[in-house]
């Protein structure tokens, strides 16, 4: 197709002056839609959190009035009390809000769209329009999403697995248009991934800046290429199956149904879809804190490549490991063998990352920075996650720890010790790309620490609880006998999550103050080597005056023989050492 | 699809892929789009295994037409070919040639779709509706998105055909029209799938 | 053994567990709604439900799985199916089935119709009310019960009450004879709400009499529904002001 | 150890538990090597004036070393488990001449339906109590597990036993209770509002007392359904 190379039309200039709308609300400026995808997730972050803490009064003190509890109608909390019914809509919402409306998008969303253009040298996305209208669909998802709060029989509240016949059959859950407001909501948000996924897939491919070979990627912007892989084949799996379910629901159609379709092929779609899931929610963040510790520890990542392959065989394994959802569900038990085989082998690659991490610490020269600590607390968290996912992985400790709060415990340090504490780390880091400004570095660590030793406090309990026998998603332990010893337990967690919870005001009030108050950042704050910090901060629409030229690998830290102790990706130590100033400094 | 018929200048294809952003964009899209209908196909085929008696017994005959649809088959395979010749008119820069292919695509299309809609009719009316077991629902819901899908293709092919009366395309650059005839090829392939897998078998 | 327990245990059991909430003879649902609205005439209908044949044997009820309930329950808990006492049915009910001006049109009272679960049972069992009346729903019980509506004609709904004390209050907005209601935490706990547009309805109390007033004169297709023993229709004339009889008598199906 | 997991009385529990602390002790090393080596490197090799970090992509016998130990551990565990899985799931685990016990699920509630004195479900003097399920001690007991509504879950704690129940779907699940008391039976699988309350009581009775237990019921319930 050479012959048509031949641009016909040009693009109208950058230099016009943008109305207020276009230029921060239709903005199909990449480094706008990524704000725009931070701002709502981390709304969505929020409500998740608050979600999370009436489950957490439920659980702590069950039969008590929450204080508070007036505000909801009667319907939710009646006598001060939740009801279980409001209770399941609880845990159904804040997994899904969590999953699909904060962490994937806070991830892909977020530093997919920032950091993909400004880190391969290119000026905007392959498809601005296209990114501007996935945000835009992104948006009515999530209300939609609300809305089902505010009708009659409440939200969805099947779980945010939504297993047919409970999820599709009124009688059964008592809920009638919130199920498939869930369902409307997920396909209109997965049309809105498949479009954003799309876009940086193209971009990588076709978008890096000379020199900027495959292998001098850095691993943020490999793990955010893999990731969007996994999002465009496994999100239409997602929404073939809602669309079925809808259908279910809404005219009256047989696949999931009991009697004539079949129950369980759900939870088949559902799982292939669900662990390529889990690994796009967890790859952008492995991403991210490889960037923020080969930094932070002024060295090289240890085992670049090997870190790139195991980034790829994670996603390749990825597909064959659904059925490790489905040992109990009464699937065919020497399916069980080969998912668990499979499942034990995806452990590989975790660990060689785990260790690469470790190896890039080692010997270095440690500046512990707010998103350093984060990212230390991702790797050390990201290990007990990782451990504890052996225990699920063996089918017979699974027939006993399956659907119970060790799942529970296991999730959350995967998604919040792992995920969370990254993106933490990448706000920060990227904070003053993003607005020109530091966060607050005092008020960063107390964030850290509190949240640090809060979550661990939170979820490391539930370990045990799970241990016990403790089921999920079960409105009151005091009915099981065998439960009795849990409660002490259960009160603590509570009060551990009222803390957690209360820690991350400290980090909403940093972000918006630093805003207005922080101290201004220069173009490279952190003394980093990506091409994001070669531009002013923050960079101006078109990203460069002039695209950059690509020199070095990612990570070049500490090259011997050079004063600075960092070699920026668009120059060579040649040019640092005959004298050049370096940019950006 | 909002950009395939959107114009830009085509950096770095030396860097890339070799191919320019709109063409890539679309084979990427398309990955999705065949992961989507590989769920649609994949829980068919479990379904009807795991219960061949919501079937009819002697196949799909029993209820649908394959005659008529054997023919819409036919000519949606003649819309692709009719795309072809509008991309190989657009690449000579024969103007009048690739007017009058799109607009004959256009019109296969839409004949295909409005032949569908007849056909949902009257297995309605014969009582085939989707909630009629699972042999209505899987019919329905998959060649109803198939039908979606063409009825977005008719749509953009029109807009593409405007844009041709427009003298947008010439023999240098005729993007628009490959990316809308990659979107139109999986299309059509998609129905020989499902034509098979759903009327045939 | 558990074929002795007697239709007196039954009915001594049902007049007691229901403490002191329950509504005068005469039917719990009907009367009030009479008095809400201003009715079209003075003429009533009443008439006894009676019973021949075997009384079919209660089930018994293993409420070990509730202490809470099973010692609202001494001597242990049966399920009132089939309320009898000398030879007169309960729980049956009545209501005017068509005959009435197509113009009419009634007002729902504003007090509602309650229903209250004591001793994991429903009281009352069988109750009547009018479109768009509120049906106040209490927990008696210091457990959880769900209160499930599975109408044909009306929009469900399944709701729960963890607590003892605590009340929802719901609707219907389409006459439907009868919605059922049930608990899923407790299989065996039923009832059945009529819903009617008009105020023409009672359920037979525990003697078996039943009574509809405020009706015009005119001649009126009746109907008598019980959950075991279906329906029964009859034709009743009444005069302006006057008072007619609709007697029913039930069997066990032969 | 009972104070990580509850005593067990089923005949499996014990290999379930034993498999459970080795991945205990396997994941505990793992975890203490890694956390240590972790705080260690932060603290030793934290950034002070002058110091210049060593300037190493790689070693890649090293990450041989790292690849190679954890999958011979996971395989290992695998193949471990897999075993006691077949022994407990597998198509031919059940074993000769168990009782067979039906266990329909409903919302909300378990109905346990035993056979008569013909030992076989299915036929006339079968019977059903709700919410109460009574084994003998020391015998298989093979549940024949099947749901009215939506999906819930068999899961006996004590017995570490869990099965889905589905609609639609008819599965079998075995165990042999090896002491005699009051257990319990939940729910595991979210199935609606009432879902926590989905309890029912496990007896495990000694051989004579199960057949007098039986006898009782069968009696009662059959008055009951005449």
């Amino acid at each position: 197709m050479a012959s048509i190379a031949a641009p016909v039309e040009h693009d109208v200039g950058h230099s016009h002056e943008l109305s207020f709308v276009r230029k921060y609300i239709f903005s199909t400026d990449h480094k706008i839609i990524g704000i725009q995808f931070l701002l709502m997730s981390l709304l969505f972050l929020l409500i998740g959190g608050i979600l999370a803490m009436l489950i957490r009064w439920q659980q702590g003190f069950p039969g008590q009035v929450l204080p508070g509890g007036g505000v909801f109608p009667e319907t939710m909390v009646s006598d001060g009390i939740i009801l279980p019914e409001f209770y399941n809509s609880l845990v159904t919402m804040h997994g899904t809000f969590m999953v699909f409306f904060a962490i994937m998008p806070l991830l892909v969303g977020v530093f997919g769209n920032y950091l993909i253009p400004l880190k391969i040298g290119a000026p905007d996305m392959a498809f601005p329009r296209l990114n501007m209208a996935s945000f835009w669909l992104a948006v009515p998802a999530g209300f939609l999403m609300i809305a089902g709060f505010f009708v009659i029989g409440g939200s969805a509240a099947a779980g945010w697995t939504s297993y047919p016949p409970l999820a599709e059959t009124s009688e059964y859950s008592g809920v009638y248009l919130g199920q498939q407001l869930w369902c409307v909501s997920l396909i209109v948000l997965g049309l809105s991934s498949i479009l954003g996924a799309t876009n940086y897939i193209t971009t990588v491919i076709n978008m890096r800046a000379e020199g900027m070979t495959w292998f001098r990627l850095p691993l943020s912007i490999w793990a955010l290429f893999i990731t969007s892989i996994l999002v465009l084949l496994a999100i239409p799996i997602l929404s073939g199956a809602v669309i079925m379910l809808l259908f279910d629901q809404t005219i009256g159609t047989h696949f999931f149904k009991s009697a004539t379709g079949l129950p369980i092929l759900w939870q088949h779609l559902f799982w292939f879809f669900g662990h390529p899931e889990v690994y796009i929610l967890i790859l952008p963040a492995m991403g991210v804190v490889s960037d923020i510790i080969a930094n932070g520890s002024r060295k090289p990542i240890f085992g670049y490549h090997s870190m790139v392959y195991a980034i790829i065989g994670i996603a390749f394994l990825g597909w064959v490991v659904w059925g490790h959802h489905m040992f109990q569900s009464g699937m065919n038990p020497t399916l069980g063998m080969s998912f668990m085989i499979s499942t034990m082998v995806i452990a590989v690659p975790s660990a060689i990352k785990t260790f690469n991490w470790l190896g890039t610490l080692w010997r270095g020269n440690i500046r512990f920075h707010v998103p350093m600590m984060h990212a230390c607390a991702f790797v050390s968290m990201f290990v007990i996650g990782g451990l504890s996912g052996v225990y699920m992985a063996s089918t017979p400790v699974d027939i006993y720890i399956h659907d119970t709060y060790f799942i529970v415990a296991h999730i959350h340090y995967v998604l919040f010790g792992g995920s969370l504490f990254a993106i933490f780390g990448a706000i920060t880091f990227w904070y003053p790309k993003m607005f020109g400004r530091m966060m607050n570095p005092f008020w960063g660590k107390i964030h850290f620490w509190l949240t640090f030793i809060a979550y661990n406090a939170t979820f490391f309990p539930m370990h045990q609880l799970g241990l016990e026998g403790h089921m999920r998603r079960i409105y009151d332990a005091s009915r099981y006998d065998f439960l009795s010893g849990t409660h002490g337990l259960n009160v603590f967690i509570s009060i551990s999550a009222f803390v957690l919870f209360a820690s991350q005001l400290i980090f909403v009030l940093n972000f918006i103050l630093s805003w207005f108050r922080g101290a201004k950042a220069g173009a490279n704050p952190w003394e980093d080597t990506g091409l994001e910090w070669t531009t002013p901060s923050p960079p101006p629409h078109g990203n460069w005056p002039a695209t950059p030229t690509v020199y070095t690998p990612p990570y070049e830290f500490s090259v011997p023989g050079m004063a600075q102790d960092y070699l920026p990706q668009d120059q060579s130590k040649d040019m640092v050492t005959a004298g050049q100033p370096a940019k950006g400094g | 699809m909002a950009d395939a018929g959107v114009m830009r200048p085509m950096p770095h294809t030396a860097r890339g892929a070799g191919v320019y952003n709109q063409k890539l964009g679309m084979w990427v899209f398309l990955g999705s789009e065949i992961m989507f209908f590989t769920a649609l196909i994949g829980s068919y085929v479990i379904l009807r295994v795991g219960n061949p008696g919501a079937w009819p017994e002697h196949g799909p005959r029993e209820v649908l037409a394959i005659p008529i649809t054997a023919a819409n088959t036919f000519l949606l395979i003649c819309s692709s070919v009719s795309m072809v010749k509008a991309f190989a008119a657009a690449s000579v820069g024969d103007q009048k040639g690739l007017r009058l292919w799109l607009i004959a695509t256009v019109l296969m299309g839409a004949a295909f779709v409005s032949v569908q809609a007849v056909e949902y009719t009257e297995l309605v009316h014969k009582g085939f509706v989707p909630s009629a077991g699972l042999f209505g629902s899987t019919f329905y819901t998959m060649t109803g998105f198939h039908g979606f899908h063409v009825s977005v293709g008719v749509i953009c092919m029109i807009y593409v055909t405007i844009r041709a009366f427009r003298g947008k395309y010439s023999a240098a650059d005729h993007r628009g029209i490959e990316v809308i005839g990659l979107y139109w090829h999986f299309v059509d392939l998609v129905w020989i799938i499902l034509f098979t897998i759903v009327y045939l078998i | 053994m558990k074929r002795v327990v007697s239709i007196g245990v039954v009915v001594a059991l049902a007049a007691g567990c229901g403490g002191g909430e329950k509504a005068p003879a005469g039917g719990e649902g009907g009367a009030p709604a009479a008095a809400a609205a201003a009715p079209l005439g003075n003429a009533s209908i009443s008439g006894t439900i009676a019973f021949t044949g075997a009384v079919p044997p209660n089930p018994t009820i293993d409420m070990s799985e509730e202490p809470a309930c099973a010692a609202k329950h001494a001597g242990g808990a049966t399920d009132p199916v089939v309320v009898v006492s000398d030879g007169k049915l309960a729980n049956v009910f009545v209501y005017v089935k068509s005959g009435l001006p197509a113009d009419a049109s009634f007002q729902a009272p504003a007090t509602p119709v309650e229903i209250d679960q004591q001793g994991c049972l429903y009281h009352p069992r069988v109750l009547g009310l009018m479109v768009g009346q509120d049906l106040l729903i209490k927990n008696g019980d210091p457990l959880l019960h769900n209160i499930k509506a599975v109408p044909t004609e009306n929009r469900g709904f399944n709701i729960s009450q963890p607590s003892e004390g605590m009340t929802s209050t719901r609707s219907f907005s389409t006459p439907e004879v009868m919605v059922p209601i049930e608990c899923n935490v407790h299989g065996w706990m039923h009832a059945w709400v009529g819903v009617r547009p008009d105020p023409y309805f009672a359920v037979s109390a525990e003697d078996g009499t039943f009574t509809i007033t405020g009706l015009p004169a005119g001649t009126y297709e009746v109907e008598a529904w019980h959950e075991t023993f279906g329906t029964k229709t009859m034709t009743v004339t009444v005069p302006a002001d006057g008072q007619a009889t609709a007697d029913f008598s039930f069997s066990p199906a032969a | 150890m009972d104070w990580i997991l509850p005593h067990a009385v089923s005949s499996y529990a014990g290999d379930i538990d034993a498999i459970y602390y080795l991945i205990l002790v396997i994941t505990g090393i793992a975890f203490v090597v890694t956390e240590a080596a972790l705080v260690w490197f932060l603290i030793k090799y934290r950034g002070r004036p002058g110091r210049q970090a060593s300037y190493i992509h790689g070693n890649t016998k090293a990450e041989i070393v790292w690849t190679a130990v954890p999958a011979v551990t996971v395989v290992v565990i695998g193949l471990l488990s897999g075993s006691v899985w077949n022994s407990i799931k597998g198509r031919d685990s059940v074993p000769a001449g168990a009782i067979p016990i039906g266990v329909h699920a409903k919302q909300f509630e378990w109905n346990v339906t035993y056979p008569g004195a013909d030992g076989q479900l299915g036929t006339g003097d079968d019977f059903t109590v709700r919410n109460q399920l009574h084994v003998p001690v020391d015998t298989p007991v093979v549940v024949h597990l099947s749901s009215e509504d939506v999906i819930h879950s068999f899961f006996i704690p004590a017995f570490r036993v869990k099965q889905d129940a589905v609609p639609g779907m008819h599965i079998r699940v075995w165990f042999k209770a090896m002491e005699t008391g009051e257990y319990e039976l939940a729910c595991a699988e979210l199935c609606g509002l009432g879902h926590y309350r989905m309890r029912a009581a496990v007896t495990v009775h000694t051989a004579d007392d199960y057949q007098r237990w039986l006898s009782e019921q069968s009696q009662t319930v059959a008055l009951q359904e005449r």
